[in-house]
């Protein structure tokens, strides 16, 4: 593949291409854990204790046995499966770490946005494969959430593009260098966090996954399979909390403490403030939710954008 | 980046061949999912050629929505019937010979020119941000492009909605358009 | 291998996904599957644009003009196609072509 | 090991638990609860999530049956008790984990028949476990699912069934037995992939409990001049999720398949290397045991889609034990649905449990499962378990504690925005809506213990069933958990609503 980021170093250019990988899949799979562990905490209510369940339970589905359903489409199924964590890991390739990407391209927030479509994919056929009803209809719940979010969270990533100027997500963390964006796109930020949760069927928008379709997409899922599920979304979720706060809170940027704590600090605050904030909240019924995306959150975020670009033009942001 | 190193002249062949395996098999497998997501193997494989030829934004943008196209797209064939669980043999098919004969003349003809025409040599090397080459022409240049397609898609968003739909806003709110509350089938989260 | 032997080979490529999309959209009965065809067709005309922009003019941004309108159009006729077959299916319950012909009044 | 042993037993020091509970046990399924809530133990919501499955009461009839199959479907390492009263409760909650931590992989399925034995024998039923019978229910909401692990090779499960005559056997080779004796309370979900065809001409009386639901992409020929329509009590088609019957989504199957009417415009022709002939002469017509075929039907929209025949229940989480709904899926949305109680579920319970109030937070519990809260739903739980201790300072703090949980979910508009205006059971009126929302405050009213709202009675399932028609399957969850369903003495036969 051709060179890709000329001016600015990439992990994969300076640590090699497999070690920089290795790193970036860990700090993914690390986050995954913070994820899982703060909800466990907020979910059981057993408070600091929880930071070791997320391996306890990624342990004992290890141990377990794998389901087997009748006349499952096991191709789709095993795809599917593999695929989840696949991609929760590769969203991590354009989240920056310590200033600079695994590997930098000049479409790096597209990038983002396109793992959380394949997402879609892999999800939809991890409720296809077991030909079960509650699971099918957990994957149809998640299409239909996810198309109605798909373009707030396209437009929110759109504003952050327009007023850095550009895509590449080390550029977006640099032109936050006077002001984090979260100032004047706190639209955009809400979005693309809540939307990011919803991508990951995680708390108020778990309804792929609810306990009133046993499960849905979970329903027929054991050992391996039920455990790559959870830490893709685990890993996803943590990589969105990552991003958003390069996109949004400034990434590195902050006194006294070397960059890569500062992003820490900020990524654990996203954590926090998303499970404090959506596990306060039952599920939100898609039904209610896909009109609310499509009438309320694509305007306000086309007005965000429109701002966002008003301010660009009258060189706010230069 | 002026030449394709031999790595990325072999990946950019293989991808290709995948694309066209996966697409063949989307007309030889027995299930309609898997028809479907064996053409989105079939775009993902063009996508990484793509990402080959240092294209990121459309590689990606190809992934991007071919991806939600054929989600939507599975769920199509699953709601219209075809065979949609099982594996059981399907063959839903017309005028087969004619079609093989003439999809065969067509990548005949074509697999002809390429090779007869003498291509003009390279002009030129790669920018250094093809995606801002990219923009700066549809905002430039290209601008008229631009404005067709962003009309032909609108346009296609409200006949695609009016063919689809079947109740307008007087199966809605009555005759005369006067009802309090729109009489639909499931209350939204709007509170209309 | 020089430049133009890989132009060729993938356009080749291409030329192979261009003919089997128009199998598919020949032969196929159900609208969907006709659909998928012409998207496989349209797949052959990405990878070409592709190949053109990086093989003969990456100064210009013509080529990849011709794979962003390729783009635009494979979305129009997937929603075109999708709306057509739920108004067709609405009307008569139908969803194959032979029988959207046969049926006609 | 040593070493290998203690991980095992690290890894599984926080089991999820399925808790079912037969009629008349809640009080013992709060206490159940209370300790697992003790130890942060998760609730599964699937078979397929369960590492501990906890048998509350004796389980009797069908509703025992129903547990047997829902047991099978559970992957090993798995453990099951049953639980009559909260004596040890806490020392066989460590067993349990010690039991899983002991199993492995390789003794998985003769530890499933031990089990299997175990909790019969618990239960008191060792002795007739080989006459048990499935009568012909889907279990555990798993319409169409195949049976746990018996995907053709792990016959182990088949819990309190004599299996060792069957074990490996090719069912295409049973032309012509008589099924009857042996075979009842088989499941035939396995049996993917066969070729059903040596079954013509069978006596398939006996099946009763058969689930056919497996049976994708059979070659069904051989049934020709079979009658299935009196005989098959209790099969369940549902399996063909998504299926139509061999493609052809135009088929009206419930009339007779002689010549098959093909729906409008079908062309058969097309149809390439299917053979209907064998269809022939079935009769398949009218419900089979209330389960209609697949077929189209006019969706709200207006679009004649592939609806699947289901049937939620008789375990799941949140829902009363033993009920069961069996309804047409047209994508989410339940047409023709039927409400009924599962033999052994039927009965009243003899007393009430607990104070008023402990049930009402109870309820709430459930439906907050239900709802997808499960911050309140906890809370809701120990509060509830609180006010039934004896030490008044605890009843003091449930009180309180209580008092937030009413107030919380009365007052959430993220929950009245979600819930409103779904469920109405009476004729609407604006005055007094008698929705879930409203329902659920009521459940609020009684539960913060402060107001004296009576508590609401039971609803009869034919009015449960009525509201249910049309709903989507998250809102049907939702109006069943929200009311209290009622029971009878004797059994209530499948009430059909609707077309």
């Amino acid at each position: 593949m051709p060179e890709l980021a000329a001016d600015v170093g990439t992990l994969a250019s300076t640590w090699g291409v497999l070690p920089a990988a290795l790193v970036v899949a860990a700090v993914g799979v690390l986050l995954g854990v913070l994820v899982s562990a703060a909800d466990r905490a907020v979910v059981t209510g057993q408070g600091v204790r929880a930071g070791v369940e997320p391996l306890r339970s990624g342990m004992q589905l290890l141990l377990e046995q794998r389901r087997r359903t009748l006349a499952p489409d096991r191709l789709l199924w095993r795809v599917g499966g593999a695929a989840v964590p696949v991609v929760a890991l590769l969203s991590m390739a354009v989240v920056p770490l310590a200033g600079r990407t695994l590997w930098s391209t000049s479409a790096d927030l597209v990038w983002f946005n396109a793992m959380e479509a394949l997402l879609w994919a892999a999800v939809w056929l991890m409720g296809w494969g077991p030909n079960a009803v509650h699971s099918l209809t957990g994957g149809y719940r998640f299409l239909a959430q996810g198309l109605a979010y798909e373009l707030p969270l396209m437009f929110s990533l759109i504003t952050v593009g327009v007023a850095a100027g550009s895509l590449r997500s080390t550029d977006v963390v640099a032109a936050q260098d006077g002001l984090w964006f979260v100032v004047t796109m706190p639209v955009a930020f809400v979005v693309f966090v809540g939307g990011a949760a919803a991508f990951a069927f995680w708390g108020p928008f778990a309804a792929p996954t609810g306990a009133d379709i046993a499960g849905g997409v979970t329903s027929e899922l054991s050992g391996l399979d039920r455990l790559l599920l959870l830490a893709g979304r685990a890993v996803f979720l943590g990589a969105t909390a990552a991003m958003a706060a390069a996109l949004f809170l400034g990434g590195d940027a902050g006194p006294w403490l070397p960059g890569p704590v500062w992003h820490l600090l900020k990524t654990v605050a996203v954590v926090a403030g998303l499970v404090w904030g959506g596990r306060r909240l039952p599920l939100l019924r898609p039904d209610r939710v896909v009109e609310l995306a499509w009438v309320v959150l694509v305007p306000l975020t086309l007005l965000q954008a429109l701002v966002v670009a008003v301010l660009a033009v009258s060189g706010f942001y230069a | 980046m002026t030449e394709l190193s031999s790595i990325e002249v072999t990946a950019l062949i293989a991808l290709g061949a995948l694309a066209v395996v996966f697409g063949a098999a989307v007309f030889i497998v027995d299930s309609m999912a898997r028809a479907t997501f064996a053409l989105l193997a079939s775009f993902l494989a063009i996508a990484g050629a793509l990402l080959v030829l240092d294209l990121v934004y459309l590689a990606v943008v190809t992934a991007l929505m071919m991806t939600i196209e054929m989600a939507v797209m599975a769920v199509f064939m699953i709601m219209f019937m075809m065979n949609p669980a099982g594996l059981m043999p399907m063959s839903m098919v017309h005028n087969k010979r004619g079609s093989v004969l003439a999809g065969a003349t067509v990548f005949a003809v074509l697999v002809t020119g390429i090779w007869m025409v003498d291509w003009p040599t390279r002009r030129g090397l790669v920018p250094e941000d093809p995606t801002r080459q990219l923009g700066e022409a549809i905002m430039g240049s290209h601008m008229l492009v631009m404005l067709v397609i962003g009309i032909a898609l609108f346009g296609t968003i409200l006949a695609g909605t009016v063919l689809a739909t079947s109740r307008g806003r007087y199966d809605r709110f009555g005759p005369d358009l006067k009802a309090p509350r729109p009489d639909d089938p499931v209350r939204g989260g709007v509170g209309r | 291998m020089t430049g133009e032997v890989v132009l060729q080979i993938v356009l080749t490529v291409a030329a192979g996904l261009v003919g089997v999309g128009l199998y598919g959209a020949l032969s196929q009965q159900s609208i969907v599957m006709i659909m998928m065809g012409l998207e496989l067709v349209l797949n052959g005309v990405l990878l070409a644009g592709g190949a053109a922009w990086f093989l003969i003019t990456p100064e210009l941004p013509d080529a990849q003009m011709l794979v962003v309108v390729t783009l635009v159009v494979m979305a129009v006729e997937m929603a075109m196609g999708f709306a057509v077959t739920i108004a067709i299916y609405r009307s008569r319950q139908v969803d194959m072509v032979d029988m959207a012909t046969e049926l006609k009044g | 090991m040593d070493l290998r042993r203690s991980l095992r037993r690290w890894a599984y020091a926080r089991p999820r638990v399925l808790v079912t509970d037969m009629p008349g046990h809640d009080v013992l399924r709060w206490q159940v609860e209370a300790e697992l809530d003790r130890r942060s133990w998760a609730y599964a919501t699937s078979p397929a999530d369960t590492d501990v499955l906890i048998v509350l009461g004796e389980p009797t009839g069908e509703l025992s049956d129903a547990i047997d199959l829902l047991w099978s479907q559970v992957p090993t390492p798995r453990h099951t008790f049953g639980c009559s009263d909260a004596n040890f409760l806490s020392r066989r909650l460590d067993q349990a984990i010690e039991a899983l931590a002991n199993s492995t992989t390789a003794d998985a399925n003769r530890q499933t028949e031990d089990d299997a034995r175990a909790r019969l024998a618990s239960a008191g039923l060792a002795d007739d476990a080989d006459a048990s019978s499935s009568a012909g229910q889907d279990m555990g909401g798993h319409a169409g699912d195949d049976m746990g692990g018996h995907a053709g090779d792990d016959m182990g499960g088949h819990a309190g069934q004599d299996m060792d005559e069957h074990a490996g056997h090719d069912m295409g080779g049973h032309a012509g037995h008589d099924m009857s004796g042996e075979h009842t309370g088989h499941d035939m979900g396995g049996h993917m992939g066969h070729d059903m065809g040596g079954h013509a001409g069978q006596d398939m009386d006996g099946h009763a409990g058969h689930d056919m639901g497996g049976h994708t992409g059979h070659d069904m020929d051989g049934h020709a001049g079979d009658d299935m329509s009196g005989e098959h009590t209790g099969h369940d088609m549902g399996g063909r999720m998504g299926h139509d019957m061999g493609g052809h989504t135009g088929d009206d199957m419930s009339g007779e398949h002689t010549g098959h009417d093909m729906g409008p415009g079908h062309d058969m022709g097309g149809h390439a290397g299917h053979d209907m002939s064998g269809h022939m002469g079935h009769d398949m017509s009218g419900p089979v045991a209330g389960l209609p075929m697949a077929q189209t039907a006019q969706d709200r929209d207006g679009l004649d889609l592939d609806v699947l025949s289901v049937a939620l229940g008789p375990v799941l989480p949140g829902w009363p034990t033993g009920l069961v709904l069996r309804a047409q899926l047209q994508g989410d949305v339940i047409i023709d649905a039927q409400l009924s109680w599962t033999s052994g579920a039927d009965n009243e319970a003899g007393d009430i449990p607990g104070p008023a109030q402990a049930r009402a937070l109870d309820h709430l519990a459930r439906f907050l499962v239900v709802a997808g809260w499960p911050t309140q739903a906890r809370q809701a739980r120990q509060a509830r378990s609180g006010l039934t201790s004896s030490d008044p300072a605890v009843r003091a703090r449930a009180q309180e504690a209580a008092v937030r949980v009413a107030r919380g979910v009365r007052h959430s508009r993220t929950l009245a925005w979600s819930v409103a205006g779904m469920g109405h059971l009476t004729d609407r009126d604006p005055e007094r809506p008698d929705d879930v929302l409203a329902r659920i405050r009521r459940w609020c009213d009684i539960a913060a213990g402060t107001s004296d709202v009576a508590e609401p009675g039971p609803v009869a399932l034919p009015t449960l069933a009525s509201a249910l028609e049309g709903s989507e399957l998250a809102t049907a969850r939702l109006v069943v958990a929200s009311v209290e369903p009622k029971r009878a003495l004797t059994r209530v036969e499948g009430v059909r609503t609707g077309a």
